[in-house]
């Protein structure tokens, strides 16, 4: 209930943005006449960043970014993982031997040097971002559907349904992609979390872009300009807050998620 | 008599399934070595056996679920078929009721889409309503319209098993192979599934090949009984035959143990189920046969055929000192 | 049987490195067209010039010539020159690297025991007292990047509060000896640690907690209890063992994630390791060091992974028997 | 005559559940003498196991339970933690069923018996204990996983025997093991039984196992206790409907009223949380009235020794 709260408010944040602040406000240009790195007033309500910035206007546009690649990411994972762990599960012999190897060897590629270094040759806009994120994030759903049709296929009923003259198709349209699907959808929502905070740590190494800043982003700036040690928490409390009400947003929902589809997690 | 004998609706001859071992290295898995069994037009056949014998995966191979590895098997006067789509309509015919009926049924289907799964697996469009309808009914799902709708989990074991049972009847197939029918379900439950599977050879003249280590099955609802050890039959006959005066000394031992058989003195076999990877030579049960190992069988002068001959099933029953 | 199976990892982590030079080279040779075009003012460059960095960083010949010596040269160690320092790029990793070890070992001891523990116990009293804190205090940890942590750290108790210096390894104006050395490299590992340590403290806790729960649902601890063991004693000899073999794994898969972790903490803290090289890397377009970092942390992980899996096959003797 | 080894009185066991309390056991009383055996008998969910659980308070926290259970003269419900512990397994045992997961799969079978004798002081030798049920010795560094499922019960029985008790309690020992093995455990915890002089309570679904164990039965449904008596009669000659049919239930080979006959019972259990109204069996009763379904009837004596929960007896 409080994560599903919490979401909302998040996607309201994202999608009201434009009402609140301009983007124009995010542009260099726009802190040209305002003060650098000033405290909160009735004007600039979380006050500005060292360019004269509404961190105000930051924070909420961040929202919008931080959701794009987030979301987006993970819907390239979770296709990635899912066509991936369907195969693996599904396909015998050396069809799935190859998928496994694919999916180990991606487990355990350290995930932020690698993501790095695809932002670094492949650009840094939001959408590359969010593909480099989910292009490298799928391995560890895809090993957990392949995990459930794996046991889907050893179920009583495929046996019933293969005894009852089904074909393939049968078998994966009826009873594997329904089985799995509860499973992509509670995994989805634990992916949103991990791509964020993923997103949030590339582009707090440099790996964004300026003008269209997420929360990770804009702490880089707080991180870059000094604000730390100025004691301008203005500037870097808000868009951390916000990261791990994101999160855990997200956290409680997917958890919420998989104890519904599990019934064995009933009592957690 | 005039009456004109039918062939039998099933007729299993020399069937052989050998497969690999799960590890590297490991001898080859001689589930079923070399089966005879025929079954009739009508008649509810009992395999018994323990576990490892190879009873399902003979009841696998039947159903075309498993390969061969050997022999044959022919249903209706014809072999099973290879192809997929010939296996798909022989499907159609051979009817499949599994052990654990909760199981076997997908916990996300209604009750009527389970039903009616076969009929949409082999495109029978047509009154699909109203024959799921009936088979529910015949199942003693009434009013069946009643339980359309329902769930797996709204229904009690016994009721799940009798789903499972109408979604093979559906099919109006000629044979039905019930794996353990009753096994999972509650003793008071039991009689309900067993009277209903008798019920429909006695009515409907269904043939039932039901796959079963409990001799009490058997005598509840059997016309014939085959008995299996380590892949192979070891006696067959009519239900009286084999359990009112057996003649292989495994038969013996294994009704001795059914608690509650009082008659007869306890024959407890030492060890566990046999391992299908590691066949005796000779007669296959003489490492655990009591008439071996009391010595019986070298007074008798029999010892080198058991250690040596495999016996082969002459009079319904395949042991050197019965055949002697 | 054991070192049969010790053999078969060891050989899998081979393979596994094999497809991680395959990859590094696959990404930085072909993904990338023109590295050149990265190198800092190549521009300016006249065309004898252009060839001579071409050959001096191996970029020359066709892209087979070019797999065959990259590997030539990885398998010996040189993986060329730093665009930026132009100094060879092993120099640079093996001047940071003692500060790195040191920083990630420290908080991957931390980490695993003080998670593993919060976890064992919130698990075992699930609803308990120390349950119902433990877990949301785990759970917003989880959720907060570590280098906002370390952000945190530094702004209240390094620059406000001035407990603890704000960066780097030691006091450059202080011309510390003997012991105070070690007190002021100690107090400079202090936030660094704890950033890192706490940054990942939450999830370990959390999937330790879930495993201890899954372990709670098995009969052999009604049997432990039915012997009349202490309920100490039935969760420490019956419910922990057991509940660490699934974790041990999803520990192992997660150590790449504090590798991850080291580089933004080693930038918020100007901590001089290969995490702050990976940061200035970053910022330089330095290729050659950059794809030495990579292949360095792929190595790292799956190194940790293999270790994994023999505590692992010591752990639980289903594996060993090859069940 | 000296005093019973156990006496429960009105015991009643309510588990908590997401869906409010599920009242598993509702009142029931019995009494184990020293050496006897004493079958119960129950389908799933009748209560049985829950019952016997219960008897040493090993039940998911959260359960309650009320009424008296004396063991050995001292009521195990008021015990204080540290005597309880130091009651189980040195008083009472127990054979769990399946036998599957029971054993802990990440240590021998050596260390998991030497714990039970450690734990009490006692000065059972693993060895010779895994000898009395028929392992050999050099088995006892085995893990659980490298046992079969007959040897696996007999190092639970092994397990069980450790610290010498006076009541051994089986809960479906039987049940996951196949035909033959069925029978050789039967036959092992018969010769323990006699030559030990332990009393046991053993619990299962099949009515027909209890003949080669049981000195008395005791049957349950729904919670409660519905026949109670010597068990070479009762199986014989049951007199409460329920226990005449599950008795039917597995026939005996070569009674021609059982051939081509299967006998059973219409409906199913009932859900523990919906017990119906009176006699809880009324609904599947095939002798049941209208008077049934509002009486709610207690065990009484129908013949010396022997007791059923009937209106109609």
């Amino acid at each position: 209930m409080v994560g599903l709260a919490l979401m909302t408010l998040f996607v309201a944040m994202a999608l009201l943005a434009p009402v609140f602040a301009n983007r124009s406000e995010l542009q260099a240009a726009a802190g040209r006449n305002n003060p650098n790195l000033h405290a909160p007033n009735g004007k600039f309500w979380l006050g500005t960043d060292e360019i004269g910035r509404n961190v105000f206007a930051l924070v909420m546009w961040g929202a919008r970014v931080s959701l794009y690649i987030g979301l987006l990411a993970t819907v390239v994972a979770v296709v990635i993982g899912s066509v991936l762990g369907l195969i693996a599960g599904y396909a015998r012999g050396w069809v799935s031997r190859v998928m496994l190897a694919i999916d180990d060897f991606f487990l355990v590629l350290p995930f932020i040097p690698l993501a790095i270094v695809l932002a670094l040759l492949l650009g840094r806009s939001p959408t590359i971002m969010a593909l480099v994120i989910g292009g490298t994030f799928w391995a560890g759903g895809s090993r957990l559907i392949r995990a459930q049709v794996l046991s889907l296929r050893e179920r009583g009923y495929v046996e019933r349904a293969t005894a009852l003259g089904a074909s393939s198709r049968h078998i994966i349209m009826r009873h594997v992609l329904p089985g799995v699907a509860p499973l992509i959808i509670a995994n989805a929502s634990l992916i949103v979390p991990g791509a964020i905070l993923a997103e949030s740590t590339l582009a707090f190494l440099g790996l964004g872009d300026r003008f269209s800043p997420s929360w990770g982003k804009v702490l880089e700036g707080a991180q870059a300009s000094g604000a730390l040690t100025l004691n301008a928490w203005w500037y870097y409390l808000p868009p951390g807050l916000c990261i791990i009400g994101i999160v855990l947003a997200f956290t409680l929902v997917g958890n919420a998620l998989e104890r519904i589809f599990d019934p064995r997690l009933g009592d957690r | 008599m005039s009456e004109v004998v039918s062939p039998p609706l099933l007729e299993v001859a020399g069937a052989k399934v050998t497969y690999e071992a799960r590890r590297r290295g490991g001898l080859p898995v001689r589930a079923v070595d070399g089966v005879d069994l025929t079954v009739q037009r009508g008649e509810v056949l009992a395999l018994v056996g323990e576990s490892g014998c190879g009873k399902t995966t003979l009841a696998r191979a039947v159903l075309g679920l498993q390969p061969l590895s050997g022999g044959s098997i022919n249903f209706a006067g014809s072999s099973l078929p290879r192809s997929k789509s010939g296996l798909r309509a022989y499907r159609r015919k051979a009817q499949l009721v599994f052990q654990d009926p909760t199981g076997s049924i997908n916990p996300r289907q209604s009750i009527y889409e389970i039903v009616a799964e076969g009929l949409r697996i082999h495109r029978e469009r047509a009154d699909e309503e109203a024959r799921v309808a009936a088979a529910l009914s015949i199942c003693g799902l009434r009013p069946p319209e009643q339980f359309f709708l329902r769930f797996p989990h709204e229904l009690s074991g016994g009721q799940r098993q009798r789903v499972v049972i109408a979604g093979a009847m559906v099919l109006e197939p000629s044979l039905l192979v019930a794996d353990e029918p009753v096994s999972s379900l509650d003793a008071s439950v039991r009689g309900e599934i067993l009277q209903l599977l008798l019920g429909l050879s006695r009515d409907r003249g269904m043939t039932i090949l039901v796959v079963t280590h409990d001799l009490g099955l058997a005598w509840n609802i059997a016309d014939r009984v085959a008995v299996m050890y380590l892949g192979r039959i070891v006696e067959v006959g009519t239900t009286e035959q084999i359990l009112a005066a057996p003649q292989h000394p495994y038969t013996k031992a294994l009704l001795s143990v059914v608690p509650e058989h009082d008659k007869m003195e306890q024959q407890i076999l030492t060890g566990e189920a046999p391992d299908p990877t590691h066949i005796p030579t000779g007669c296959r049960f003489h490492p655990r046969c009591p008439v071996y190992q009391s010595g019986e069988a070298e007074r008798l002068g029999i010892a080198h055929a058991c250690t040596g001959v495999d016996p082969v099933l002459t009079n319904s029953v395949a042991c050197h000192l019965a055949n002697r | 049987m054991t070192t049969r199976l010790v053999l078969k990892k060891l050989i899998d982590a081979v393979v596994l490195l094999a497809m991680v030079l395959v990859f590094n080279f696959f990404l930085f040779r072909v993904v990338d067209h023109d590295p050149l075009a990265k190198y800092r003012g190549h521009s300016k460059l006249s065309q004898a010039q252009r060839t001579a960095i071409i050959k001096r960083f191996g970029l020359d010949g066709s892209k087979w010539e070019q797999f065959v010596r990259f590997v030539d040269r990885t398998l010996h160690g040189d993986f060329g020159r730093s665009f930026n320092s132009t100094r060879p790029v092993v120099s640079e990793i093996l001047d940071r690297l003692p500060n790195t070890l040191l920083l990630v070992g420290i908080s991957t001891v931390l980490t695993i025991a003080i998670g593993i523990r919060i976890g064992i116990r919130a698990g075992w009293q699930r609803g308990g007292r120390f349950d119902r804190i433990s877990t949301p205090f785990s759970m917003a940890l989880y959720g907060t990047p570590e280098f906002f942590l370390g952000m945190l750290f530094l702004a209240f108790l390094g620059a406000k509060l001035g407990w603890f210096p704000t960066g780097g390894v030691t006091n450059p104006a202080a011309h510390y000896t003997g012991f105070s050395a070690i007190v002021d490299r100690a107090r400079h590992l202090v936030l660094p640690v704890a950033t890192l340590t706490l940054g990942y403290l939450g999830s370990y806790s959390l999937v330790m907690r879930t495993s201890m729960l899954d372990t709670l649902r098995e009969d052999y601890l009604t049997t432990a209890r039915a012997k009349g063991l202490r309920d100490r004693d039935v969760m420490r000899r019956h419910a922990v063992p057991n509940a660490l073999l699934p974790s041990v794994s999803l520990i192992a898969i997660g150590f790449g994630f504090i590798i991850g972790g080291a580089i933004t903490t080693e930038t918020v803290f100007s901590y001089p390791g290969l995490g702050l090289a990976t940061y200035q890397a970053i910022g330089n377009t330095d290729l050659p060091m950059m794809q030495a970092l990579f292949m360095f942390s792929s190595v790292a992980v799956i190194v940790f992974n293999i270790f994994a899996d023999v505590v692992l096959t010591f752990l639980d003797p289903r594996i060993r028997v090859g069940a | 005559m000296s005093d019973p080894l156990l006496v429960v009185r009105d015991l009643h066991v309510t588990y908590r559940s997401s869906r409010g309390p599920v009242p598993a056991v509702r009142g029931v009383s019995l009494h184990l003498d020293r050496g006897e055996t004493l079958g119960l008998a129950g389908e799933s969910g009748s209560g049985k196991s829950s019952m016997a659980m219960a008897l040493l308070r090993l039940v998911p926290v959260g359960t309650t339970i009320t009424g008296s259970v004396t063991l050995a003269g001292e009521d195990v419900l008021a015990m204080k933690p540290g005597r309880l512990r130091a009651v189980r397994w040195a008083e009472a045992a127990v054979v769990f069923q399946g036998a599957q997961h029971v054993l802990n799969p990440v240590h021998r079978i050596r260390r998991q018996i030497q714990e039970a004798i450690d734990t009490h002081r006692g000065n059972g030798k693993v060895a010779d204990l895994l000898e009395q049920v028929g392992i050999p010795r050099w088995r006892s560094d085995a893990y659980p996983h490298e046992l079969s499922g007959g040897q696996k019960q007999r190092v639970m029985i092994a397990m069980a025997l450790a610290c010498d008790p006076e009541l051994l309690i089986a809960d479906e020992p039987t049940t996951a093991l196949d035909v033959m093995v069925q029978a050789q455990v039967l036959q092992l915890l018969a010769d323990l039984q006699r030559d030990r002089g332990l009393a046991m309570i053993f619990i299962t679904h099949d009515l027909s196992v209890l003949s080669t164990v049981a000195d008395r039965l005791a049957v349950m449904y729904a919670g409660r206790l519905v026949e109670t008596g010597p068990a070479k009669e009762m199986l014989r000659g049951a007199r409460h409907p329920y226990t005449k049919a599950l008795a039917a239930a597995f026939p005996t080979i070569g009674d021609q009223s059982s051939r081509l006959a299967p006998s059973g019972l219409a409906g199913d259990p009932p859900d523990p949380m919906a017990v119906p109204s009176g006699c809880p069996f009324h609904p599947r009763c095939p002798i049941a009235t209208e008077e049934c379904a509002a009486t709610m009837v207690e065990l009484h004596e129908i013949s010396p020794g022997w007791e059923a929960a009937c209106l109609k007896l």
